[in-house]
C-alpha cells in the first residue's frame, strides 16, 4: 500500500522526488529542534498499542481519506499534499516512538456515502492509529459517527461552523467564531463599516457562519446592521441578479461565503458588474491561495479574507514551510488556509502520541489538550480540552499574484470555542 | 416433485434459489463483518436494479430518477430514527432541546408538523413505501397518459431528481441539507450500530431483496408480465386490444419506486444515515448502469451487476486510485458496446450452450422462444429489441 | 434610493435576463444539434465545454510564456481553436462509440455518461485536479458604464455576441448549406436520405462533432464568467439538457424560446427570492409546463 | 344529429396536420352486419379515417359515434372496449409470444393492472383461443412463435385477436396484403364468416377481392367522399374513373 503512487506525486519526475527528499532533510532541525530521538526499543509495541491497531516495532499505520477525483478534489488537493509533506518529514527525522508512519490513502471522491464506507474500512479493517482527512462538513459528519462508534481519531483541517465537540476529532482548522468575529470587528473599526450584506452557498457551513455573523453584528457592533443575506445553491454559475440586489442595497461590506466552482463565478461576475476594491469593501471567509488559483489574482485583488494562516507569512516557520512545499511540488504550487491546517495534523498527532507514551485512541484523546506546536507555519498554536486549536486570526489583502498581504492580526490567539454563547 | 422441479424450472425459479444461496449462506460465512455490511449496503441498490428490470427491461421506460424514490424511502426511515435520537436528555445542549440537531442549528424552535407522524414506527414504515409510490404515481400518470416516453421521460425524470435535491439542499432546516440526516443510532431502542443487528438486518435486507424478486417474477409470469413485453414491441396493438397502456407504464413505474424506497430505507437501517448525494441525477445513472451491467431483462443478473459494479468500484478505488474512474468508464462503454444485455446475456449467449439444452416438454403456458437459440449475440441492436433473454426463458435448463 | 438609481438597476437587471438567456442557448445549442437532430443524449457535452475551456487556459499560458505581446488578441483565435479541438474529438467520439448505439438511443446516455467520467480523469491528470485561471485579455474583463451607476458587464455582452453569431451561424448552416440540407433529409427519413445518395453516416459523424465543436466554443467562453476545472463541465450539462428538452427537441427555435424563458424565470425569480428557491421555482415550472406540453415548446404536430 | 340505427355514423369529421386536411368534411354510416370497403388512391385518407375511428388520431372537427355513442372524445382503449376492433396495415402481432400467447392477450377480461395480474388461463378461455384459432386456420400452430409465422398466417393470427374481443365493428386495413392466391381466397372467406353479426370496414386495393366481398363501397379521395354504392355502380362512376380506375 505505502508504494502505491498516489494521484498527487505521480506527476512528479525523479529529480523532483529527490528535492522533496533534499526539502525533508533540513525540516528536523527546523521543525524539533528539542526533540529527543525516540527508538522503538524504548517503547514495546505491546505497551503502546493495546487496542489492536497497526502498529508493529517498526512501523505505524495511518489513513489519509480526502476527495482525490470528483467536485471537491479541487480544494482537498492542497490538504492532501501538506498532510504528505509532514509525514514524509516526520518519516525522515525518523518518525513516531521510533515508527516509520505508512500511509493508506483512500478517495472519498467528493461522495459522503463514500466517506462513511471508506472510514469504516480504514478503522475496521486497516486499524488505522489515526485518520487525516475530510475536507467539507458533509464528510465529516457522515464519518463522525463512525469513528466514535469504532473509536478512531480524525484530524479535520479545515475551518468550520462548529457547533460540534468530539472525542474522536481534532479540528486543527478554526471553528467559525474564530474566523469571524475578528474580521467582523476589523471591518467595523477600521473601515467604519455599518451595513453588511451576507452572501453564501447553501450550506450549514455558510449558514452558521451568517447566523453569528448576524448575531455580532447586530448584537456587538455599533450602529450595523445586516441590510441582506443570500444563500444561493452550490454549484451555481449566475450571479448577476444577486450583484443587482447587492447594488440596490448598496452595502459598506460585502460579507461572502460562497463556496467550490461557484466562486470563480461570483468573483468574475463581480469584477464584470464594476464592483471592484476600489469602489466596493468586501470580506469574505471563503477564499484562500487555493482558491484564488481559479478565480484568477486579477478578479480579486484588492478584496480582503480572514484567515488564520496565509502563505506569505512573514516567520521563520513559514518560510521552512513554504520552501519545503514548493520543493515537493513544484515552484507555481500555492498554500492556503486549509492547507497549512492540514499540515499541523501530523505534527499535532506525533506530539500527543509522544506525551501519551501510546498510540491508544482513548490515551491520545485524553493527552491532547494542551498539546502545544512551536513549530507551526501559522505560529504559535496550542490544542485546547475542546480538541480545538487557539489561533490568531488575520486579515489578508488579495493581490494580483494571488498572494494576499497580511493587514491584520488577533493580537492574542483567540481561544476556540465552538458554542458560542449568544451566538446560537 | 416431479412437477416442483418443472415448475421451478419453468419460473426461472433456480437462477433465484442459487443467488439467495449466496446472499444468505455464502457471503455471511467466508465475509467478516465488515465486508458483510459493505454486501449489505450494495444489496440495497439492488432493489433499485431489480425495480429497474422492471420498469426499462418490461416496460421499455428507462428512469434516470429513480434515486429520488431511494432517496425518499430513506429519508423516511432517517426521519424516524433521528427524531428517537434526538430526545430531550441527549440534545440538552441544544437551545430547544427534543428536535434535531440541524434544526437547532438553523434556529428552528418547534418540530415542524409534517415531522410528528415520524415519532411512530409503523406510521414512519407506511410512509417508506407510501410516499415514494404516490410521487411516482403523479409524475408517471401526468406523463404516461400524455405518451411522453423514452428519451424525453428519461430526462424530465432526470429533471425530478434535480429539483428534488435542489429542495432538500435548499430547505436545510428541515431535511438537514447537503448533510443529510446523520447520526442514527437506534430503531425503537435497538441499537442498529450493533454487531449482531448488523448481522440481523443483513438477513432481513437478503430476505427482502429475495423477496422482491420472487414478486418480480410472480409479475412477470401473470398476463401483466406478458402484457409489459408485449408493449415495449407493440404498444399500438397492446392499447387496440383494449387495455390502458399508460396505467401498465405507471404501475412498472411505481413497483420500481416502491422497491427503491425498501432499498433506500434498508441503506439508512445498515449504514446509519441518509444523504441527499443519493437523490441526485448521478446515483440515478449509476443505478441504470447497475442493471444494464446486470442484464436489464434478467432479475437475478441485476443483483449481481450491482455487486460486481460495487465490488469493482471499492477495488479499484483502493488498489488503482489514479486509475479507478477509467476503469469505470470503461465498464460501461464495453457493457454498453459488447454486452447489451449485460451479464444474464453474456450468460445466455456463451455459458449456458455449454450445459446443451435440456428441452422440457413444451407447454402452452410457457414463456415463448421455447429452446430455440436466443437472438441475445452480443452488438446487434435487435437483440435488445427481443425481449427473451436472461432467465424470462422458461424452459432451456 | 432615487428614479436614476431604480432605473439603473432595472436596465442592468434586464441585462442579467439576456445575458442568462446567452449563457442557456449557447451551452444548450450544441445539445439541441446532437440531440434534436441525432436522437443522441451526449451526457458528455459538459466535458466538451471543459475542453474548450482548458484550450483557452493552454492558448493563455502559451501566449503568456512565449508571445507576452499578444495577451491581447489571443482570446478570439483560442476560441476558434477550441471549436476545432472539440469538433476532432467529437469526430473521433462519434467514430469510436456513437456510431454503434444510433439504433439505441438510451445506450447513448450510458456509453457517454462513461465518456464522460474518462474525460474527467483526463483533465485531472492532465491539468491537475486544483481550478485554473486563464488570463484573460484586458478588453474582456470589468464594465461598460454609459451613466454613473449603470455597469453592463463586458464579459456578459461578450458572450450575448457570441451566442448571436454561433446561432446565427448554425440557422444559416441548417438551412443554408449543404450539409444543413443533408441533415434535414436525414432526420426527415434515413432511408430515403441514403437511397437520394446521402451519406447519412457521414452527415451523422459531422453533426456529433459540429455539435461538439460549438460546445467547444460554450466553454471557452464560459472561461470569461465562470471556473475551469476538471468538473466545471457538470455545472451546466443538466441545465443545457432542460433547455433543450423545454424547448422541443429537433427545433432550434425551441431551443431559442425555451432557453430565453428559463433565463427570464430564473433571472428574474432570483432578483425576488431567495437564490434556492429561484432554482426551485424555476425547475418546477418546467416540468410542470412539461407535463402538460410533453413534447416541448416547439414541435411540430405529425400524424403518429 | 340525432340517434340512428347505424352501427357507426360518422359526420363531418375533419382533420388537419398543420394546415393539410387529411379528411375534410367527410360523413359515413355503415349498417349492422355490413362489410364496407373503402378503396381510394394513396394518401386519399383511407388509413387516416380507421385512425380516427379508433382514437389513434385525434379529429379536429366533427362527431364519430358508434351505437349512438359519441367515440371522438374516448380514449383509445375505451373505443376498444365500446367494440370496435382494429388491425393495421402491417401486421401487428406479439412475435416473441406463441399463437397461443397472442390470442390469449387478446382475451378481454383481465384488462386493468390488478385485472391482469390476477388473472388465470381458465378452461374457458383456451376454449375460446382454440375456436377462434380454428376460425383462423391456425388451430395446429398454437405453440409455434408467431414470428415464424408466414405473412399471410400473421395477417390471419391478427384478425383472430381482434375476433377474440368479439368486436361489434371490425376494421382492417389491407388485410390481405402479402398473400398467396390461394391465402386470399381463404381470407375472403374468413371475412365472409365473421361479418356474420358485426359489421367490417376494410380498406384495400385488390378490385377483384373488393368485387368478391363487398356489400357496398366507398371511394375516397383527398379526404373526401368522391362516390358511394355497390361496386358496379362505383365502377361506373365518371368522377371515379376520372380519379382512379382510369388511371
Amino acid at each position: 500500500m505505502a508504494d502505491k503512487k498516489d494521484p498527487i506525486q505521480a506527476p512528479l519526475t525523479d529529480t523532483q522526488r529527490r528535492k522533496m527528499l533534499m526539502g525533508m532533510a533540513s525540516a528536523p532541525a527546523l521543525m524539533m529542534p528539542a526533540m529527543t530521538w525516540a527508538n522503538a526499543a524504548q517503547y514495546p509495541t505491546a505497551k503502546v498499542n493495546t487496542t489492536k491497531l497497526a502498529v508493529t516495532d517498526t512501523e505505524v499505520v495511518v489513513g489519509q481519506l480526502h476527495s482525490a477525483t470528483g467536485t471537491m478534489a479541487i480544494s482537498e488537493t492542497g490538504s492532501i499534499q501538506a498532510e504528505q509533506l509532514a509525514i514524509d518529514q516526520i518519516n525522515a527525522m525518523g518518525g513516531v516512538l521510533g515508527r516509520k508512519i505508512r500511509v493508506i490513502k483512500e478517495d472519498g471522491a467528493s461522495d459522503w456515502p463514500t466517506f462513511a464506507e471508506k472510514s469504516k474500512k480504514l478503522l475496521v479493517q486497516d486499524h488505522v492509529a489515526c485518520v487525516f482527512g475530510c475536507w467539507t462538513s458533509a464528510s465529516r459528519k457522515a464519518v463522525l459517527p463512525i469513528f466514535e462508534k469504532e473509536n478512531g481519531m480524525l484530524y479535520y483541517p479545515t475551518f468550520y461552523e462548529g457547533l460540534e465537540q468530539s472525542k474522536n476529532v481534532i479540528y486543527t482548522g478554526q471553528e467559525a467564531t474564530q474566523q469571524i468575529l475578528f474580521g467582523l470587528d476589523w471591518a467595523s473599526k477600521e473601515k467604519k463599516a455599518k451595513t453588511f450584506f451576507l452572501v453564501g452557498s447553501d450550506y450549514i457551513w455558510p449558514r452558521t457562519s451568517m447566523k453569528i455573523a448576524r448575531k455580532h453584528i447586530e448584537g456587538h457592533l455599533r450602529a450595523s446592521s445586516v441590510v441582506g443575506e443570500e444563500y444561493y445553491p452550490l454549484g451555481h454559475t449566475n450571479f448577476n441578479s444577486l450583484i443587482n440586489k447587492i447594488k440596490l442595497k448598496k452595502p459598506d461590506v460585502i460579507f461572502a461565503a460562497v463556496v467550490g466552482g461557484s466562486n470563480v463565478a461570483f468573483y468574475k461576475q463581480l469584477k464584470a458588474a464594476g464592483i471592484t476594491a476600489s469602489k466596493q469593501f468586501l470580506l469574505t471567509i471563503s477564499v484562500t491561495e487555493d482558491e484564488v488559483l481559479g478565480i484568477g489574482g486579477e478578479n480579486i485583488a484588492g478584496f480582503y479574507s480572514s484567515m488564520k494562516y496565509f502563505q506569505s507569512l512573514d516567520n521563520p516557520n513559514n518560510k521552512a514551510f513554504v520552501e519545503a512545499f514548493k520543493k515537493a511540488y513544484g515552484p507555481k504550487s500555492v498554500i492556503g488556509d486549509v492547507t497549512q491546517a492540514g499540515y499541523l495534523g501530523p505534527w499535532i498527532w506525533k506530539a500527543t502520541v509522544e506525551k501519551a507514551g501510546s498510540f491508544d485512541v482513548d490515551k491520545i484523546a485524553a493527552a491532547s489538550g494542551g498539546i502545544e506546536l512551536k513549530t507551526a507555519p501559522e505560529g504559535y498554536v496550542k490544542v485546547h480540552d475542546n480538541h480545538h486549536l487557539w489561533s490568531r486570526a488575520r486579515i489578508g489583502m488579495a493581490q494580483a499574484d494571488g498572494q494576499f498581504k497580511v493587514v491584520a492580526e488577533s493580537p492574542e490567539l483567540i481561544q476556540p470555542d465552538p458554542f458560542p454563547k449568544g451566538y446560537q | 416433485m416431479n412437477a416442483l422441479k418443472i415448475w421451478i424450472g419453468k419460473s426461472g425459479l433456480g437462477s433465484v434459489l442459487i443467488l439467495a444461496l449466496i446472499i444468505l449462506v455464502v457471503f455471511p460465512l467466508t465475509m467478516d463483518l465488515f465486508r458483510l455490511n459493505l454486501v449489505g449496503k450494495y444489496l440495497t441498490y439492488g432493489f433499485v436494479a431489480v425495480g429497474l428490470v422492471m420498469l426499462w427491461g418490461y416496460g421499455g421506460v428507462l428512469s434516470l430518477g429513480q434515486g429520488v424514490f431511494f432517496g425518499l424511502g430513506g429519508y423516511m426511515m432517517a426521519m424516524f430514527m433521528k427524531l428517537e435520537a434526538s430526545d430531550p436528555v441527549t440534545t440538552k445542549i441544544q437551545s430547544t432541546p427534543g428536535i434535531p440537531d440541524f434544526m437547532d442549528w438553523n434556529q428552528i424552535t418547534e418540530l415542524p408538523f409534517w415531522w410528528e407522524p415520524f415519532r411512530h414506527l409503523p406510521l414512519a414504515l407506511i410512509a417508506v413505501l407510501l410516499v415514494p409510490t404516490l410521487l411516482a404515481f403523479i409524475i408517471s400518470y401526468a406523463m404516461f397518459k400524455r405518451r411522453v416516453g423514452g428519451v424525453y421521460f428519461a430526462i424530465i425524470t432526470q429533471a425530478v431528481a434535480l429539483i428534488m435535491t435542489v429542495l432538500i439542499i435548499g430547505q436545510q432546516g428541515y431535511t438537514g441539507g447537503v448533510n443529510g440526516i446523520t447520526d442514527l443510532k437506534t430503531m425503537l431502542g435497538w441499537d442498529t450500530r450493533e454487531d449482531t443487528a448488523k448481522y440481523i438486518l443483513y438477513f432481513v435486507n437478503g430476505g427482502l431483496l429475495i423477496g422482491a424478486i420472487l414478486l418480480c417474477r410472480w409479475i412477470q409470469m401473470s398476463k401483466l408480465g406478458t402484457l409489459l413485453l408485449a408493449m415495449r414491441d407493440k404498444e399500438d396493438r397492446v392499447r387496440f386490444s383494449g387495455y390502458d397502456v399508460s396505467m401498465f407504464k405507471v404501475f412498472a413505474f411505481c413497483l420500481a419506486a416502491m422497491l427503491s424506497a425498501i432499498g433506500g430505507a434498508m441503506f439508512t437501517l445498515q449504514v446509519g444515515f441518509m444523504s441527499p448525494s443519493f437523490v441526485g441525477i448521478v446515483p440515478s445513472i449509476e443505478m441504470v448502469i447497475f442493471a444494464a451491467v446486470g442484464g436489464r431483462m434478467s432479475l437475478v443478473g441485476a443483483v449481481y451487476g450491482t455487486l460486481l459494479v460495487n465490488f469493482g468500484k471499492t477495488y479499484f478505488s483502493e488498489s488503482f486510485p489514479d486509475l479507478w474512474l477509467f476503469l469505470m468508464a470503461a465498464l460501461f462503454i464495453g457493457v454498453v458496446l459488447a454486452f447489451p444485455n449485460g451479464l444474464a446475456g453474456l450468460y445466455e449467449s456463451h455459458v449456458k450452450p455449454l450445459f446443451g439444452r435440456r428441452k422440457a416438454k413444451p407447454e402452452t403456458t410457457a414463456a415463448p422462444g421455447d429452446g430455440t437459440p436466443h437472438t441475445s449475440t452480443g452488438g446487434k441492436p435487435l437483440s435488445r429489441g427481443a425481449p427473451i433473454s436472461g432467465d424470462v426463458q422458461g424452459q432451456s435448463a | 434610493m432615487s428614479f436614476t438609481d431604480i432605473t439603473n438597476i432595472a436596465l442592468m437587471q434586464g441585462f442579467a435576463g439576456l445575458s442568462l438567456f446567452a449563457v442557456l442557448l449557447l451551452m444548450g445549442l450544441g445539445l439541441a444539434i446532437i440531440f434534436g437532430q441525432m436522437g443522441v443524449i451526449n451526457m458528455a457535452h459538459g466535458e466538451f465545454m471543459t475542453i474548450g475551456a482548458y484550450t483557452i487556459y493552454m492558448f493563455s499560458t502559451l501566449t503568456e510564456t512565449y508571445l507576452p505581446g499578444f495577451v491581447s488578441a489571443y482570446f478570439p483565435v483560442a476560441i476558434i481553436a477550441a471549436f476545432f479541438i472539440a469538433f476532432v474529438f467529437g469526430w473521433i467520439v462519434e467514430w469510436a462509440l456513437i456510431r454503434h448505439l444510433y439504433k439505441r438511443p438510451l445506450d447513448t446516455l450510458l456509453a457517454t455518461w462513461g465518456l464522460s467520467l474518462a474525460m474527467q480523469q483526463t483533465f485531472r491528470s492532465v491539468f491537475g485536479a486544483r481550478e485554473v485561471s486563464p488570463t484573460l485579455p484586458d478588453w474582456l474583463l470589468g464594465s461598460w458604464a454609459p451613466a454613473e451607476g449603470l455597469d453592463i458587464p463586458i464579459n456578459g455582452m461578450f458572450v450575448l455576441g457570441l451566442t448571436a453569431v454561433v446561432t446565427g451561424g448554425v440557422l444559416l448552416a441548417l438551412y443554408r448549406s449543404r450539409w444543413g440540407l443533408r441533415v434535414r433529409a436525414t432526420v426527415a427519413n434515413r432511408p430515403m436520405a441514403n437511397a437520394t445518395g446521402i451519406n447519412t453516416k457521414r452527415t451523422d459523424r459531422l453533426t456529433y462533432a459540429i455539435g461538439c465543436g460549438i460546445a467547444g466554443v460554450a466553454g471557452a467562453a464560459f472561461t470569461t464568467i465562470g471556473s475551469t476545472g476538471p468538473t466545471s463541465g457538470s455545472l451546466y450539462i443538466v441545465d443545457a439538457f432542460l433547455v433543450v428538452t423545454f424547448g422541443g427537441a429537433g427545433s432550434l427555435l425551441g431551443t431559442v424560446a425555451s432557453a430565453f424563458g428559463i433565463a427570464q424565470t430564473q433571472s428574474i425569480a432570483e432578483f425576488f427570492l431567495t437564490g434556492s428557491m429561484a432554482k426551485v421555482l424555476t425547475l418546477l415550472l418546467i416540468v410542470t409546463i412539461l407535463m402538460i406540453r410533453p413534447q416541448g415548446l416547439f414541435a411540430s404536430k405529425i400524424r403518429r | 344529429m340525432s340517434n340512428t340505427d347505424f352501427v357507426l355514423a360518422v359526420e363531418d369529421l375533419t382533420v388537419s396536420f398543420d394546415g393539410f386536411k387529411a379528411i375534410d368534411a367527410l360523413t359515413l354510416y355503415v349498417d349492422r352486419g355490413e362489410l364496407r370497403v373503402i378503396i381510394g388512391p394513396n394518401g386519399a385518407g383511407k388509413t387516416t379515417l380507421l385512425d380516427l375511428i379508433c382514437g389513434k388520431t385525434r379529429a379536429s372537427a366533427g362527431s364519430i359515434k358508434f351505437k349512438n355513442v359519441e367515440m371522438t372524445k374516448l380514449q383509445e382503449h375505451k373505443i376498444v372496449r365500446a367494440g370496435i376492433g382494429r388491425k393495421f396495415q402491417t401486421p401487428s402481432i406479439y412475435e416473441n409470444l406463441s399463437v397461443f400467447k397472442n390470442l390469449e392477450v387478446s382475451f378481454p377480461r383481465g384488462r386493468s393492472v390488478f385485472g391482469a395480474l390476477g388473472f388465470r388461463c381458465t378452461d374457458e378461455v383456451r376454449e375460446r383461443v382454440q375456436s377462434v384459432a380454428d376460425e383462423i386456420g391456425l388451430g395446429d400452430a398454437l405453440d409455434v412463435e408467431a414470428g415464424l409465422l408466414s405473412h399471410g398466417q400473421k395477417q390471419w393470427l391478427e384478425i383472430g385477436m381482434l375476433l377474440m374481443q368479439e368486436p361489434e365493428l371490425l376494421m382492417l386495413d389491407e388485410p390481405i396484403a402479402g398473400m398467396s392466391v390461394r391465402e386470399r381466397e381463404l381470407t375472403a372467406e374468413l371475412l365472409a364468416r365473421i361479418c356474420k353479426g358485426r359489421s367490417v370496414i376494410v380498406i384495400e386495393h385488390d378490385m377483384d377481392f373488393v368485387k368478391r366481398i363487398a356489400h357496398k363501397v366507398t371511394v375516397m379521395h383527398q379526404g373526401k367522399i368522391l362516390a358511394e354504392g355497390s361496386m358496379d355502380k362505383v365502377q361506373n362512376d365518371p368522377k371515379v374513373i376520372d380519379v382512379y380506375l382510369g388511371h
